[in-house]
């Protein structure tokens, strides 16, 4: 029961975001979102996993962390290196 | 019944959002950006169609007598590397493009060279 | 060995190129993609002699029996297609080394043979292939060589046409997915001997028929059918020489295959109350393309444009001979596919070592050129009588066929329209033979800009033999026409008599 | 003893999910980007250990509450880290706080 | 960023859909590699300008999509009902694959079987056309050559340094590779495989690249490495094949490799996956490198 109620639970905050996402209004809160969700799935997995009597899948669940974070970190360094570029560009 | 369609159909509208963002919009990155929700709606798609209520994943479980079909992850999984292949392409094609042309919007570009 | 041809044909090529790659060195990587195209030719040649005495040779990768493994099925027609695609392959290769050495910088030579490998077995993949699945991964290797060879082109205008290619190409075979997908969800098999079999009991479906119609999309858009052909003149404009000679030769074709492998092998009986609409569409469309692209061929000052034009037209041919529906009608069809491989090879080698000369090939600058360069554009003039449809080339045995099996259905007015067709060709053909031999050179801008051009007078020899032997074939199979003919109508007899 | 451990991680679970909901409550409701990077970061690392904890509960001993484990050490170790890059990025790149007090008299 | 969650939810869903190892290679690549590429396209493209865009084609491919849109809808009309179990599909050439591959290959990860036995010519594909795209892009952005290390992008990356970002990446590349190397070997018995592992493999050398620079990265992957290694991967797939084909058995047959039928499928799988793994990880990293090359490219000419 538990289980499920976070399920739901997840999924709303899920939806929630997806808010934030849209409105941005900076880059910086669409990443933050993103990242936000990003983590949310990662608990959905592994709670779906749980419910479905598979906990096998949490091999995906661990990958999808991983990813997370690597895809966060990855796109704030591309931001961080578009600005410089441009920063130079206007000097 | 009309509601055991109704996966599909939103597969459909998600296709459709794709579609019309490549053939629409002018932007070269858009375009490839709405290649992808083409493509990813038509991954959808087939999984859905590998569907099967009540089954689980397709790994051997003791106990579990129904499994979805794996054939239509098989050709998915297929599917989305080639995707990805395809959309590595076009975007170091969108790199070169802005290198010689200096913009990335269509329009600019047929302006230049009247192709 | 024998009994491996099948998959040998495809596999040549596919593990050549990465061997290729691991070469490196622009010659050494030339000479080794030509003898693993050789090997393929011979390989094709075979498997169609293997045909010949056996009928259709069916052969299970990985051992795994029919629906369920991948298979490879090979009949009388892509054994055909496998001779032209893997023949003009071999002979495109020999001339690349000269017709890329302007275009391409050193470095990237060896990435040109790998890439142009892939193609080539990419193609021979689509072609092989017996399973629904299967023909899109290899169109996709297939249509990724080809959007890498075309934006090596040096103008920046071939980056923008792979790029149009890449989305209209992408497209398509997404449709093609998703056809497939439809089919795989009515009938739960990718094989197509297994799908002909099981379409009939669900043919009334709605489901069929989209995925009838997507699938059809999905091929028009890649086989440049007349409404959905804007990419094709960009794309054979702007690639490199070589590249176009290959892709005019072959990835239209193999696209035709497999228009004909899904709408005479899978969905033959499926949608019969459809097919007299289906067969007026292609008839209407295959007019259209005809008479529009001839007439905008005329227009054009690039000849390479001009050639592009014209296969588009060409394409409309062999989509007559379908909408005939008939085995006199699709017998034209595949006749013309070998045909125009011949021609439009032979011509746009012959493009290549001009432009190898001039650098572009505008027909302005051509004034005069015959006489610089003789062995040239004799090529090129028979090639041109060829793709009129003069009598003793090959052009013209294809064109007769087309034309007595629309009279054999008394549809007159569509051998009206192949003769139209065929004098709006004299026009485009005659603007360019005329500007090289009857009109005096224009030695002022060649004084002023290239010296090459004077001082070096004929096209180099590895490029006249390709060109020399494809014009030679183009007279060949013009007057001792049993080989081609004989095949297309086994070929033509095996899908209506089979299905 | 099961039931317990049960109820125990339903807690766990429960804990878990009010404080999921209450971080993205807070990221669409406040008003600029530190605040909601302050909502977001604080309640994640929290809510997910709580979460995993609960799964872990329910797991019992074996290669499931091992990878449980890693992952949660995973997160113990992204999910700050990246709230970290993302604030100093931010911070880097010119976006200033909204001063609050400033738009309240605004208002006024 | 949008574009990431949405492969994130994508692949959420395919996760409900009890689709796992899709699931898999939908994260590692609608939020992994995609986004990632997308962002180093924006980085020497440049954000777009606003632009009004031309008013005439919208309504056309409005007209366009909507047409395909009710075509599809039409052709779903009678197509059995979602997660039907009667459904043609399930019941034709799929029950064999569900009731014997635990038998007939020995592994119990049917997708594995289907895709690295049954199909495994489509698997070989598949690594092609992965290579091919490798090919394209290192034809498209490396045609010149490379001045001898210069990096200006590691300039950049210098500037902000982000001390504790370089520490946790420290902690936690190591472990990435493990698990990469942990995701291509359990392929048979969990979701996972060749693919995945090979983009879990480049990830972790692209977070490496974004924290230390591309001076050190080259160090351990250089241009060649990786290019002669993406060819190997593929040569190493098809010499699965040709070993059977030497044997006298049909093209990727896996039964020449050992007695037992099981165990010739189980070494044919792994070394089909490793070949996999090898060539997706190479292209992966040529592809990144590539990218990062050319915003380096883009700098330079800002500078002059």
């Amino acid at each position: 029961m538990a289980l499920i109620i976070t399920t739901i639970t997840l999924l709303v905050v899920i939806a929630l975001a997806l808010i934030r996402a849209f409105a941005g209004p900076t880059v910086f809160d669409r990443i933050l979102a993103g990242n936000l969700i990003g983590t949310k799935v990662v608990l959905i997995i592994a709670v779906m996993g749980f419910l479905f009597g598979r906990p096998d899948f949490l091999d995906v669940a661990l990958t999808y962390a991983l990813i997370n974070f690597i895809s966060v970190i990855g796109v704030l360094r591309f931001v961080e290196i578009t600005r410089r570029s441009r920063e130079e560009d206007k000097s | 019944m009309i509601l055991d369609l109704f996966n599909y159909w939103v597969v459909i509208a998600l296709m459709m959002i794709g579609f019309f963002i490549v053939i629409a919009r002018g932007n070269l990155v858009k375009k490839i950006i709405g290649l992808n929700i083409f493509q990813t709606s038509v991954f959808i798609f087939y999984i859905s169609a590998g569907k099967v209520n009540g089954g689980t994943a397709p790994i051997v479980v003791e106990g579990a007598k129904l499994y979805s079909n794996p054939l239509p992850h098989v050709l998915i999984l297929t599917a989305i590397v080639v995707g990805i292949a395809t959309t590595a392409l076009a975007l170091s094609l969108v790199i070169r493009i802005k290198a010689n042309y200096g913009s990335v919007e269509e329009s600019v570009i047929l302006k230049q060279d009247k192709l | 060995m024998i009994s491996h041809l099948p998959i040998l044909q495809v596999i040549i090529p596919l593990l050549g190129a990465p061997a290729c790659l691991l070469l490196n060195r622009p010659n050494l990587a030339w000479l080794f993609s030509i003898l693993v195209s050789v090997l393929t030719l011979i390989t094709s040649i075979a498997l169609l002699m293997q045909v010949q005495a056996q009928g259709t040779i069916s052969y299970m990768l990985g051992g795994w029996e029919a629906p369920w493994g991948i298979e490879y099925r090979i009949d009388f027609i892509n054994a055909f297609v496998l001779v032209i695609v893997s023949a003009l392959g071999a002979i495109t290769l020999i001339a690349a080394k000269d017709g890329i050495s302007k275009e391409i910088a050193e470095p990237k030579q060896p990435l040109f043979y790998v890439s142009f490998l892939l193609c080539l077995a990419g193609l021979l993949g689509i072609t092989a292939t017996g399973d629904a699945f299967n023909i899109f991964v290899f169109l996709e290797i297939s249509s990724l060589a080809t959007y890498t060879l075309i934006a090596m082109g040096d103008d920046r205008r071939a980056l923008w046409s792979s790029y149009q290619y890449l989305i209209v190409g992408t497209i398509g075979a997404t449709f093609i997915l998703i056809g497939i997908g439809l089919m795989y969800m009515m009938t739960g098999t990718l094989n197509i001997h297994d799908l002909a079999e099981r379409l009939p009991a669900v043919t009334a479906s709605n489901a069929v028929l989209a995925s009838y119609a997507f699938i059809l999309v999905g091929v028009a858009l890649k086989l440049a059918l007349f409404p959905l052909h804007f990419w094709l003149p960009n794309a054979y404009t702007y690639a490199p020489n070589i590249v176009t000679v290959f892709l005019a030769g072959t990835a239209t074709k193999v696209a035709i295959y497999l228009l004909i492998r899904f709408n005479f092998d899978v969905y033959e009986i499926s949608a019969p109350q459809f097919k007299y609409m289906i067969n007026m569409v292609f008839i209407t469309l295959g007019i259209m393309a005809v008479i529009i692209a001839s007439w905008t061929a005329i227009y054009q000052t690039n000849i390479k444009r001009m050639l592009a034009y014209s296969s588009v037209a060409q394409i409309g041919y062999m989509i007559l001979g379908f909408g005939l529906d008939s085995v006199s009608g699709l017998q034209a069809s595949l006749l013309h596919l070998f045909n125009h491989a011949l021609m439009k090879g032979g011509l746009f080698i012959a493009l290549t070592a001009v432009a190898l000369k001039l650098g572009k090939v505008e027909l302005d600058d051509l004034n005069g050129l015959a006489k610089k360069m003789p062995w040239t554009f004799a090529a090129f003039v028979i090639g041109g009588l060829s793709l009129i449809g003069v009598p003793l080339t090959v052009g013209f045995v294809s064109k007769w066929y087309l034309v007595v099996a629309a009279a054999e259905q008394q549809q007159w007015y569509i051998i009206g329209f192949v003769l139209l067709g065929s004098l709006l060709a004299v026009i485009y053909i005659w603007r360019v033979v005329e500007a090289a031999w009857f009109k005096p050179p224009k030695e002022l801008q060649n004084a002023a800009g290239n010296v090459t051009a004077t001082t070096s007078r004929e096209a180099p020899v590895l490029i006249l033999i390709p060109l020399w032997i494809l014009i030679l074939a183009n007279i060949y199979f013009g007057i001792d026409t049993r080989f081609p003919v004989s095949i297309s109508q086994q070929a033509a007899q095996l899908l209506f008599g089979g299905a | 003893m099961e039931l317990i451990v049960s109820i125990i991680s339903g807690v766990c679970l429960l804990a878990g999910s009010f404080l999921v909901l209450s971080g993205v409550i807070g990221v669409i409701r406040f008003p600029d980007f530190y605040t909601r990077i302050h909502a977001a970061g604080v309640t994640e690392t929290l809510a997910a250990s709580l979460i995993l904890i609960g799964l872990m509960l329910i797991a019992g001993w074996g290669i499931v509450l091992l990878k449980l484990i890693l992952i949660l050490l995973l997160v113990l170790f992204t999910s700050p880290t990246a709230s970290h890059a993302l604030g100093k990025a931010a911070w880097k790149s010119g976006l200033k706080p909204t001063n609050l007090k400033q738009r309240n008299e605004d208002r006024n | 960023m949008l574009f990431s969650i949405y492969g994130l939810i994508s692949a959420s869903f395919f996760m409900s859909m009890d689709a796992v190892d899709v699931a898999f290679t939908e994260a590692a690549v609608g939020a992994g590699v995609s986004p990632l590429l997308m962002l180093a396209t924006l980085a020497s493209v440049g954000r777009y300008q606003k632009k009004p865009t031309d008013p005439e084609i919208p309504k056309v491919a409005l007209l366009l999509v909507i047409i395909t849109g009710i075509l599809l809808i039409i052709g779903t009309l009678d197509m059995p009902a979602f997660g039907a179990a009667d459904a043609p599909a399930h019941q034709h050439v799929a029950p064999r694959y569900i009731k014997e591959s635990p038998e007939e290959i020995g592994i119990p990860n049917m997708v594995t079987s289907v895709l690295a036995s049954y199909r495994a010519y489509d698997t070989l594909g598949e690594v092609v056309v992965i290579f091919t795209a490798g090919i394209g892009v290192l034809s498209l952005l490396n045609f010149r050559r490379r001045r001898r290390n210069i990096h200006l992008i590691d300039d950049i990356i210098a500037i902000d340094e982000h001390k504790i970002l370089r520490i946790v990446s420290k902690i936690l590349i190591p472990p990435i590779l493990i698990f990469g190397l942990y995701v291509q070997f359990h392929g048979d018995f969990g979701p996972g495989g060749g693919f995945q592992a090979g983009v879990i493999f480049a990830a972790a050398i692209i977070l490496y690249v974004l924290f230390f620079g591309v001076k050190y990265a080259h160090q351990v992957v250089n241009q060649t490495f990786v290019r002669v290694f993406s060819a190997i991967g593929v040569l190493l797939y098809g010499s699965v094949g040709v070993v059977s084909l030497l044997n006298g058995k049909n093209f990727l047959d896996y039964h020449v490799l050992a007695e037992n039928p099981t165990t010739a499928q189980h070494i044919g799988i792994l070394v089909i996956e490793l070949g996999v793994g090898i060539t997706v990880a190479c292209v992966m990293i040529l592809i990144f490198f590539s990218f990062i090359e050319n915003i380096e490219k883009v700098i330079q000419e800002l500078r002059k």
